[in-house]
This record gives structure tokens, sequence and C-alpha cells, in this order.
């Protein structure tokens, strides 16, 4: 275990320096993430040649563990840092300090190689269905991507895995040899739900998974999470705005606000009586049918 | 006193693979301080619906049909006499508050424009004016953001700034085309909030669009809910809510999860099965046939005739009965 | 002062002195030092030494790069081998023809393609566009010194218009000069303005989809009146770079053209140069043209941030 | 989107590319039948025929050396093809290379090759080539090369404009997600979807490329004699203008007729490949 706080690396013999140094999460086995004080920092571009750069605190110390099975929600708006926080999860970004434990492991500690190995058992799901899938590819190829980069499998052997999950989601085999164009956007969330499910991984990162699909279809996708939950036992960490979304989907939720969490707790809890005054703010900003 | 009404609309586009039937037969009266909520999914017809009204459609389409403001058909208006009525008698506000803003032009030489433009006031005048609009939507120190660039404010306060335009000559008619879909919650409902009380105040019609059905039960007196161009159900918006009775509203409210839902409620939504058709080749029929859970041979040849349920809701489909029976029984 | 500005000023000053390095590398690194390109092969040894000595090239690299600097940017630039005067004073007759030459052929493919670009665009497939279109595709595909032929045939030699070369010089007037200048700035211009034209409409057309233009039609604003008003100074952004990046293709184009014309400007100073292997001119002479090019590329940067408010600071 | 029809249908339904293709398909053809067959030798001087009027026998005369004049220009369409071939082929191998690398590094690598290709934009082919002319002396190789060297930033830029476009995209991020590595991506990703842009811009840049050389070797600068070329034959009839003024025109047309040839080409490729960007320009 290592933590980026530069004093803990001083070793156990100076017990002052350990005691301060932030306490290490204790790994539970049937945890699969552990995100330890994650923060994330950006400079953006000088606006006036006088004045130091503004620093933009994105993730400002975050802290949450998924088990098992379980499904984590982080709600917040715009330029909350909630997408940072999952491309920070998924080991895209580089931290400014803090650490994420993939099943004990440190993604951002792990040597290169290691680390894309490791990728297999963690898997995304993004935003937009029209941007987030290669034009190019026949959906076989673009299902096929995490174990073609992954693994040495056999194109035969290949294929019958992509067909399996391509079931899985609802799609048909004869799906295989179509150009993403060719779907609508609910049907291009399922498939690229089929690229993240094809590793068989313990946790799903979905960034905003409905927000871009018309109402009618976003209701199938969602109902797709929860069969994929019920079938596999995913694990999932759920980005949104939209805390109906979260509130549909998830065990448990965090509120972002300006980088950090503001109330985190029981999803049931946290919608019946919130504590936070953003949170309220929040909920009470929700228009609502009948209230 | 009607103040718009709108009688057997039809917009038409050509595209690659024909013209297309965008909106169709599609007919309402507004009075005058009356609040209207168009409803439904991208691609229903209710964007076009309100190009249409202000003469603003994109090159390949065309209006049928007539559009009476004030009784005057305005389909029969020459480009000159429409450029009257725009900025003028009706005024708009677009969904995207950063793109719908001129990025060489400070917020306050914007606003001033359809001003000196429809109402011939000089600069100092129109200074003084822009002044109090801008007070008026509740952006903090106007004499200093009045000389700002949209790149200088955030969302909310362009969207601000998009309705301080659209109401600085006083329209008898605001249409607000998804003005909130850009925008974060919080700021929506300050927007939605804003737009409701001037709107209020000042005593104007309004046409808010939305895909949003929260949006619409909170701001509107009266709703239609479109579906592949075709009005599908409409009425007073307490009474739709309470009794929707189109199968397409139904599903529509039953797909989005509600925030007031336990999760051991909804563990599954109610999904409207296949996709929203493509404008180009919608059946003949009811729009909905392909979805519906009622469809039978009756409903493909010709679309399905009003059915007033109650005063003023009218639902357009033939199984409406069987459909309200389900509902109930829900 | 703006970042935009500041960082703009820095690259245009890396970039001149890049331009010098490379012309005085391009120089110093090919086969045979300058002396011996300069008298030819078949020159004795003794000249060859003479002129090395009198260049100074036995002196180490550094130094007399900085001298050459210097030589720069105190505009004295070196010493022409063939004519033994300072190169300066070379160009400062010829600048007179070649300078004039670019601007008037500058101004006249913007005039011309902003009016016809703009035309094309607000007549969007319509017959005047295609027909635009039509002849602007014609105008790139015609070599400009082709075209400097075809206008001597016509309006010097059939019609007698104008003579078919040489200049008279400023001292002799200035319609004489200008009348000169005419037919060799409309061969320059025509390929260039052909471009720009194309590039207009599209920007222009461009310009039209954005939101704030239906927003400005949505106030009342007539077609003309938001054309007018809100598209023409946003389309103008990127046609401006276009012209900046053009105008490196026009100082080239007035060699050829000035060859044509047997005008004596720069380009034909470069290719008797050239002819008379007088590398030290032919190098100073390359490097002007080069910085000419950037500092336009500047200027072109510094009118961005007067068109374009969101390079200014942010504080209002 | 189902039903667009495939591409070659929409290639033939399109005039520019129609016309375009059919000019460039006349210059291509005309190189390769001129390796074999041309009417006369287009080298061979016959002093006792020169400056003789079209005819059957010499289908646009002959020029003051008494040389065929069709038979030159059918042979200039191999100098024109091969100064195309080769510049255009240093600029994209070197100019495509560079772009991936800097969109792909970002940072200072990036702003490092975007300098370097903005200061290459300061020294546009002719000078470049005056400059190389100069030191190591006349020849179509210099010029070729020269040509190809200014056509490399042309590439760099739009490379690395269209990639970090790309890069942008969501697909990518997937892609990293899934494990790859950035030299994968950047081949089975980035570069498959900026192939439509970069090959619009061949067709310009080979236009731009016969231009430059007719430039050149109308200055002297470019092939040498005898190698035919249709910007030396514009310079050597140049003094005969007044006597056969036809002499400066059939080069001319010819180099115009592939360059806009080209262009169309271009112009027709940029509708049918990609029509998101059809509607850009």
């Amino acid at each position: 275990m290592t933590d980026s706080d530069p004093q803990a690396g001083a070793g156990g013999a100076d017990s002052t320096t350990v005691a301060v140094a932030k306490p290490a999460p204790v790994i539970d086995p049937s945890t699969v993430v552990a995100v330890h004080d994650v923060h994330k920092h950006y400079t953006l571009p000088r606006e006036t040649l006088w004045r130091d750069p503004t620093l933009v605190h994105a993730v400002n110390g975050v802290t949450f563990t998924i088990e098992k099975g379980g499904s984590f929600g982080v709600v917040g708006e715009s330029g909350c840092g909630k997408s940072t926080l999952a491309r920070c999860v998924m080991g895209l970004e580089t931290l400014t300090q803090g650490s994420v434990e993939f099943r004990g492991q440190n993604i951002h500690a792990l040597p290169v190689e290691e680390l894309r190995q490791l990728r297999r058992h963690f898997q995304m799901v993004f935003q937009d269905p029209f941007g987030s899938l290669d034009p190019r590819m026949k959906v076989a190829r673009i299902v096929a991507e995490p174990i073609e980069a992954l693994e040495d499998t056999k194109l035969d052997e290949r294929r019958a895995r992509v067909i399996e999950v391509l079931r899985a989601v609802g799609l048909k085999e004869s799906d295989t040899d179509k150009y993403p164009h060719e779907f609508s956007g609910g049907q291009r969330q399922r498939i690229a739900i089929a690229r993240a499910l094809i590793t068989r991984p313990a946790l799903i990162v979905a960034d905003e998974p409905v927000s871009a699909l018309d109402v009618s279809v976003q209701a199938q996708v969602l109902n797709l999470l929860q069969d994929l939950q019920d079938e596999f036992g995913v694990t999932y960490l759920l980005i949104s705005h939209d805390l109906a979304v979260v509130k549909f989907v998830c065990d448990e939720v965090a509120v972002m606000n300006e980088g950090v969490f503001v109330e985190r707790g029981p999803t049931e809890e946290i919608f019946a009586n919130p504590q936070h005054d953003y949170t309220k703010t929040l909920l009470a900003a929700v228009p609502q049918i009948g209230g | 006193m009607t103040l718009l009404a709108v009688d057997n609309l039809t917009v038409t586009l050509n595209t690659v693979r024909g013209p297309a039937r965008a909106v169709r037969n599609l007919s309402f009266e507004l009075e005058k301080g009356q609040t209207l909520g168009i409803v439904g999914e991208s691609g229903c017809g209710k964007s076009l619906t309100a190009l249409a009204i202000m003469g603003l459609l994109p090159e390949n389409g065309w209006a049928d049909g007539t559009v009476k403001l004030a009784g005057e058909n305005l389909l029969t208006y020459s480009e000159d006499q429409m450029c009257q009525v725009r900025g003028n008698r009706i005024g708009m506000v677009f969904q995207e508050p950063m793109t719908s803003l001129n990025p060489l032009h400070t917020v306050g030489r914007q606003i001033a424009e359809a001003m000196r433009l429809h109402r011939g006031v000089n600069k100092a005048e129109a200074r003084t004016e822009v002044l109090r609009l801008l007070d008026m939507v509740g952006i903090p120190e106007p004499t200093k953001r009045i000389n700002s660039y949209p790149h200088q404010l955030s969302g909310g306060q362009r969207q601000r700034v998009m309705i301080a335009m659209a109401l600085s000559c006083g329209p008898e008619l605001l249409i607000a085309d998804e003005p909130t879909t850009a925008l974060d919650v919080t700021i929506q409902k300050q927007i939605l909030d804003l737009i409701r009380n001037l709107i209020e105040d000042l005593g104007m019609a309004m046409i808010l669009i939305s895909h949003n059905l929260g949006v619409i039960y909170q701001n509107v007196q009266d709703v239609i809910v479109m579906y592949g161009g075709a009005r599908v159900e409409s009425g007073p918006t307490h009474d739709v809510f309470a009794n929707l009775s189109h199968p397409y509203s139904q599903g529509l409210f039953e797909a989005v999860p509600q925030i007031d839902d336990t999760k051991a409620s909804r563990r599954r939504l109610r999904t409207i099965p296949g996709t929203v058709p493509e404008l180009a080749d919608l059946p003949a029929g009811c729009t909905f046939q392909d979805r519906c859970d009622y469809v039978t041979d009756a409903c493909r040849p010709t679309q399905p005739p009003v059915v007033q349920i109650a005063a003023g809701h009218n639902v357009a489909c033939l199984h409406v009965d069987a459909a309200r029976k389900q509902w109930a029984a829900r | 002062m703006s970042v935009f500005l500041a960082k703009r000023f820095v690259t245009f000053i890396a970039t001149l002195l890049g331009a010098t390095v490379l012309t005085f590398l391009a120089l110093e690194i090919l086969p045979g030092d300058p002396a011996s390109v300069i008298l030819g092969i078949d020159a004795p040894q003794s000249a060859v030494d003479a002129l090395r000595d009198r260049l100074g090239l036995d002196r180490p690299i550094l130094e007399r790069y900085f001298d050459w600097l210097e030589d720069i940017v105190t505009l004295r630039f070196g010493v022409s081998y063939t004519y033994s005067t300072p190169v300066l004073e070379l160009v400062r007759a010829r600048l007179a023809i070649t300078f004039p030459l670019a601007i008037l052929a500058m101004l006249l493919s913007a005039f011309v393609a902003f009016g016809l670009g703009v035309f094309a665009a607000s007549r969007h497939n319509r017959p005047g566009d295609v027909t635009v279109m039509g002849i602007s595709q014609l105008g790139i595909s015609v070599p400009n010194f082709w075209l400097a032929l075809l206008l001597i045939l016509l309006f010097a030699v059939q019609l007698r218009w104008f003579s078919s070369g040489g200049f008279p010089g400023w001292h002799n007037g200035v319609w004489p000069a200008f009348k000169a200048l005419i037919l060799p700035a409309i061969a320059l211009a025509t390929v260039q303005g052909a471009i720009l034209a194309r590039f207009t409409r599209s920007a222009v057309l461009e310009t039209m989809r954005e939101d704030y233009v239906r927003t400005a039609r949505a106030k009342g604003l007539s077609r003309r009146a938001t054309l007018w008003r809100h598209v023409l100074r946003n389309a103008m952004i990127p046609v401006i770079t276009i012209m900046g990046l053009q105008f490196a293709n026009l100082l080239a184009g007035t060699i050829v053209v000035e060859e044509v014309f047997a005008m004596p400007g720069l380009g034909r100073l470069i290719l008797q140069a050239i002819s008379n292997r007088d590398v030290i001119v032919v190098r100073d002479v390359v490097l002007m043209l080069a910085a000419f090019v950037v500092f336009i590329n500047f200027v072109v940067d510094v009118l961005y941030a007067v068109i374009d408010p969101r390079l200014k600071p942010h504080d209002v | 989107m189902e039903g667009q029809p495939s591409i070659w249908r929409r290639c033939l339904a399109h005039r520019s590319f129609v016309a375009g293709g059919s000019l460039t398909g006349v210059l291509v053809l005309t190189a390769l039948v001129s390796l074999v067959w041309t009417p006369w030798n287009p080298i061979k001087q016959n002093l006792r025929e020169r400056l003789v009027a079209p005819s059957w026998e010499h289908l646009l005369g002959t020029d003051q050396f008494g040389r065929d004049i069709f038979s030159i220009i059918m042979a200039g369409a191999q100098n024109s093809i091969t100064v195309g071939v080769v510049s255009v082929s240093i600029g994209m191998t070197f100019g495509v290379a560079l772009g991936l690398w800097a969109s792909a590094k970002r940072g200072w690598t990036e702003e490092l090759i975007m300098r370097a290709s903005d200061f290459m934009y300061a020294f546009p082919a002719i000078l470049l080539a005056i400059m190389l002319v100069a030191t190591l002396g006349q020849g179509a190789i210099n010029a070729i090369v020269a040509i190809g060297i200014f056509s490399i930033p042309v590439f760099a830029r739009l490379t690395r404009g269209a990639a970090n476009a790309i890069w942008a995209r969501e697909f990518i991020l997937a892609a990293r997600a899934a494990g790859k590595g950035k030299l994968r991506i950047t081949v089975e990703h980035v570069l498959p979807n900026i192939v439509s842009v970069l090959v619009v811009q061949i067709t310009i840049q080979f236009a731009l490329a016969i231009l430059a050389e007719a430039a050149l070797s109308f200055l002297g600068l470019g092939a040498q004699p005898p190698t035919p070329s249709w910007g030396r034959m514009l310079d050597e009839t140049r003094s005969m203008i007044f006597i056969n003024p036809w002499l400066a025109v059939y080069p001319g047309v010819a180099i115009a007729i592939s360059v806009l040839g080209l262009n169309l080409l271009g112009d027709g490729l940029r509708d049918v490949i990609d029509p998101r960007l059809a509607r850009k320009r």
C-alpha cells in the first residue's frame, strides 16, 4: 500500500510521522474499489500576463469505497468534478494527491503494463453514444476492443464472446457487421455497455450513461443496467447530474459540489432526509410532477 | 381574447429521402396572458412549430395551414412584415445561451438592438432601458455588465440576457424553446421562476417547449403532448397529468424515474419498446402505432380522431378507453 | 497587456531569429564554402583564398553569425560580391517596386474576394453562387505567370493599352508607375483572390448557420441587416488568417511575375544574384522576404486581438 | 442513414467528382501513353520545320526548334506527375508523421513541432527552392525536394488539427480505458478517422506541386533541358509570343486543366467521403 502523502514514506521507526499521516484505508476482501483522499488540480492558461494562472481544484479530497455488487452514485452539477473523479478512478488521469486502490492494488502506482493488464477488471461506459464509438469500426471490433487490447484470444472465440455479450444487452448476432451510425442512440449505448461487459469486469464506471438519450429510451438502458447487476453481480460507480437516475440505480449516493462530497450515505436516507444545505437546494430544484 | 390561433399547421422538410412532414395538422389557440407547454421527445416537431410561428424555418422547410396572431395570418406575411413581428410582438428564447449570443458584441448592444430597430429609440434611451431590463432579469451590477461580452458571463447569466433581449420590446407572446436544457437544475429553477414571474407581471402569453415533464407541469396552464409531429394529447396541465390518457403520454410518464419513487417500488421502469420514428418515414395513420400496446389494424390507415374526455382535455387515440382503464388499474 | 499578444510577440521574435539561423546555415552546411560557390569550380585557389579572407570565412562560425546578425539589426546587411555594394542599397530601390506591387495585389484580391465571396454566400446554391464558384475554380487553376503572359498578349500586344513590361520609376510621376503595376498586380491577385473568395464564401455560410444569427433574426433583423451586423465580423476571423498565410505565396508570386514583366524588383535581384552565384545577396534577400512574411503574420495576430474580445483580458 | 446509397454511387452522382476524376484520368493516361508512344520524338529538334502551323501532321504545330508541340505536351505530363507524386509523398510522409506525433504527445513536443511548421510557412516553396538552387545548383530534383519540404508543414498542421479533434472524442477515452497504448490508438483509431481529410489534401497539394514546379521551371530553376516540362516550354516560348502567341497558350492550358482536374476531384472527394466536412466548408 502506498500513500502519496510524502510524510508516509519516512518509515515505521518514526512513530510521530506515521501518526500525522492520514490513515491508510483498510482493505476488506469484499471491497472492490477504495478511493482515498483523491485530489486533482489543473492549471488554467493565464488570462493576464501579470497575474498567476488560476489553479482549478477539480477534485479536492474525495474518499469512498464500493463493496462487491454495490452501486455507488455520484451526483452533482456541471463543473463539480464528478467526471474528473470518474477518470481518476479509471486511471485515465494522474492524481495530484491520494490513491485509488482496485482490489487492494494502487492503480496509480502500478507500472504501465500491469495497469493495462488490470484494466480488464474495470471498464467504463461514457455519456455520448455518438462520440464513444469509433465511426470507422464495425460493432464486432468495437465490442471486442478490450479483449483485443489485453488478451491473446483466437478469432472465433473472440467472435463467440462478442455475440454472447451482444445478446446479454439485447442486440442480435447480425449486428456485429454493422457500423455505429446504423443504430439509434439507445442501441449505441447498449453497444457501449457490451464493450464494457466483455471482459467480465468487477467494476463498471458509468459517466452519465443516459443523459444523452431520449426519455423513452433512457428507461430501457436503466433497466438493462439493473438486469446486468442481477445477472453478473457487477459493481457500479455511476456518475450523473440527474438525481432521479442515481436514486433509481444506486444503493449509496454522494452529493458532490466544488470538488468535494458534501454529503454521502444510503440513497433512501439522503433523499428522504438531506442534511447539507446544498443537497436540499439540489433536491428542491428538481421539477416534479404533482409536487 | 384569442392572441394566437394555429390551425391545421403542417411543416414539411425537404430531406435527402424526400419530403418529410415534421409537424402535421397541428391546431391550438392561445389566449392573451395564457401559458402553454409543448412537451415531447427529440424530433416530435415541437421546435419546428415554434420556428414556423416565427417564420424562421430552415431553408429546406415550409409551413401550410394558418398561424393567426391577433387575427392576422402570419403565414401570408411578407419577409418585411415578419421582421416587424419578430422581436417586437413575439420574443423568443433559445436553448443554448452560449452560442445564441454573438461573441463579438457586448450584451448591452445585443439587448438594445431590437429596441433600436422596432422602437426607434436613441442610444441614451436604449442604455437606460437596457439597464432597467438587466436589473429586471436579476443581473447584478447592470452598469458594469452592460459592457460585458457573453464569454465573461456564466451560463445562467447568459440565459438571463437572452430573456432580457426577448422581452425588450414588450412582446405579446414569448416563445421559450428548451430554455433551461443546457443549464444545471439549480440554475434551471431560477430561470424558470424568473420567466414565470415576468410573464405574470407583464401579462404576456407564453409557449414553453420542453422535453421535461416536470418543467412543463410546474410552469404552464395548458399542455400539448406531441409525438412524431402530431398532437397526441392536450388540455389543462393538471387535468392532463392527473388523467394521462394517451398510451404515449402514459409511457413517457412511466419511463422517467421520479425522485420520490422508492427503489423497492420501482425496481424496473416501464419502457416504451422501439425508438423514436424517423420523420422521413412516418406511418400514414397514428404515428405511435409501431410502439403501442393497444395497436389494432384500425390505427394504421388514418390519423386517429380527437376525443374529448373532459373539458378541454383532448386525446387523439382510437383506444383511449382501454388505455384509461388500464392506467386507472395501475 | 493580453497574454495572447505577448505570446504572439515572443513567437514573432523567435521566428525571426529562427529564420536568420536557417538562412545562415543554408550557406554553411552546403558543399563548398561561399567563396568557391561564388567564384565557380574553375577559379584558381588563390582567388578563392582571397575571397575567403574578404568574407572572413576563416573565423569561427558563431562569430560570423553574430556579426551578420549585427549587420541585420543595424539594417546594413551583407555586401554584394558582384556589385560590391551593401545589399541594403541594392534592395532599397527594388523594394519601391516589389512592395507596392505586393500591397496592390493584396488589396485587389481582398476587395474582389470579399465582394464575390459574400455575394456567393448570400445566393447560396443559386445561379449567382454557382457562377462565382465556377469562375473562382478556374482562377485557382491558372498559373499566375501564364496569366501574366496572357495579359501581356491581350492588353499590351493586341489592345496596346499598357506596355508589356518594365518600370518607369516613381520619379516620372505616380500614374505611369501605377499603370505599369496594374497588369502584374492583376496576374498576382487572380489566384489569391479566387482562393480567398471561396474561403470567404464558406466562412460566411458557416457563420450564417450559427445560433446567434438565428437570435438576430428572431429580434426582427432582416437578412441583410443580420449579414452586415452579425455575420461579417465573425466570418472575417478565419478569412484574415488565410490572408496572412497567403501573403507568403503572394511574395513568392511577385518573383515570378516580375520576371515576366521584366520589372527590376526584388525577384529580379534574386534571380540575377543566382545566375551570378552571388550567394550573399540571395541569403540576405531571402531573409528579408521571410521576415516580411513573419511580420505580416504578426500583424494578423494583432488584428485578431482587435476583432475578438475573447482574446482580451477578462477583467471588465 | 440506413438508406444512403453506396460511396461509389455517390461519387458517380457528384458532378465535380466526375469532371475532376475524368480530367485527372486524362492526365495520368497521357503520361502513361507518352512513356511508350508520342506522335513525334519530343526531344529531337528539326530546324527545317520550325514554327510550323497546326496541321494533321503536327496537331499543335511546332516550336522554334522544330519540335512537335503536341508530343512535348504529352511528355510533359510525365514530368508533372513525377513532381506531384514525389513531392506529395515527401510532404505527406513527414508531415503526417509529425502531426500524429505532435497530437499524441501534446505539451512541449506539440508546441515545438507546430512552431517549427509555422516557421516553415514563412518560406514559400519558391524561396526555399531558390535557396537550394543558389547553393546546390539548378535541377529538377532540387525543385521537387523543395516543393516536398514546403508541403510538410501543410500536412503536419492539417494532421495535427484533425488528430486533436479525434483525440478529444470519447471513443479514444474508451480505447484507453480498454487498455490500448498511444501508438496503438494512433494507428487503429486516429489515422483511419483522418484519412478522408488527408485524401482531399493530397489532391490539393498535388495541384499546388504542379503549379510550383511550373513556376520554378519557368524561372529556369526546375527541370533542365531536354526534359520536357510545361513550365520550361512557357519560358522558352516567351520571346516568341509576338510572333506566334499560340505557343504560349498550349502549355498553360495543359497546366490549368491538370490543376483544375485535381481541384475538382478534391472538392468532389470532400463532399463524397465526408458529408459533415462538406457542410462545414
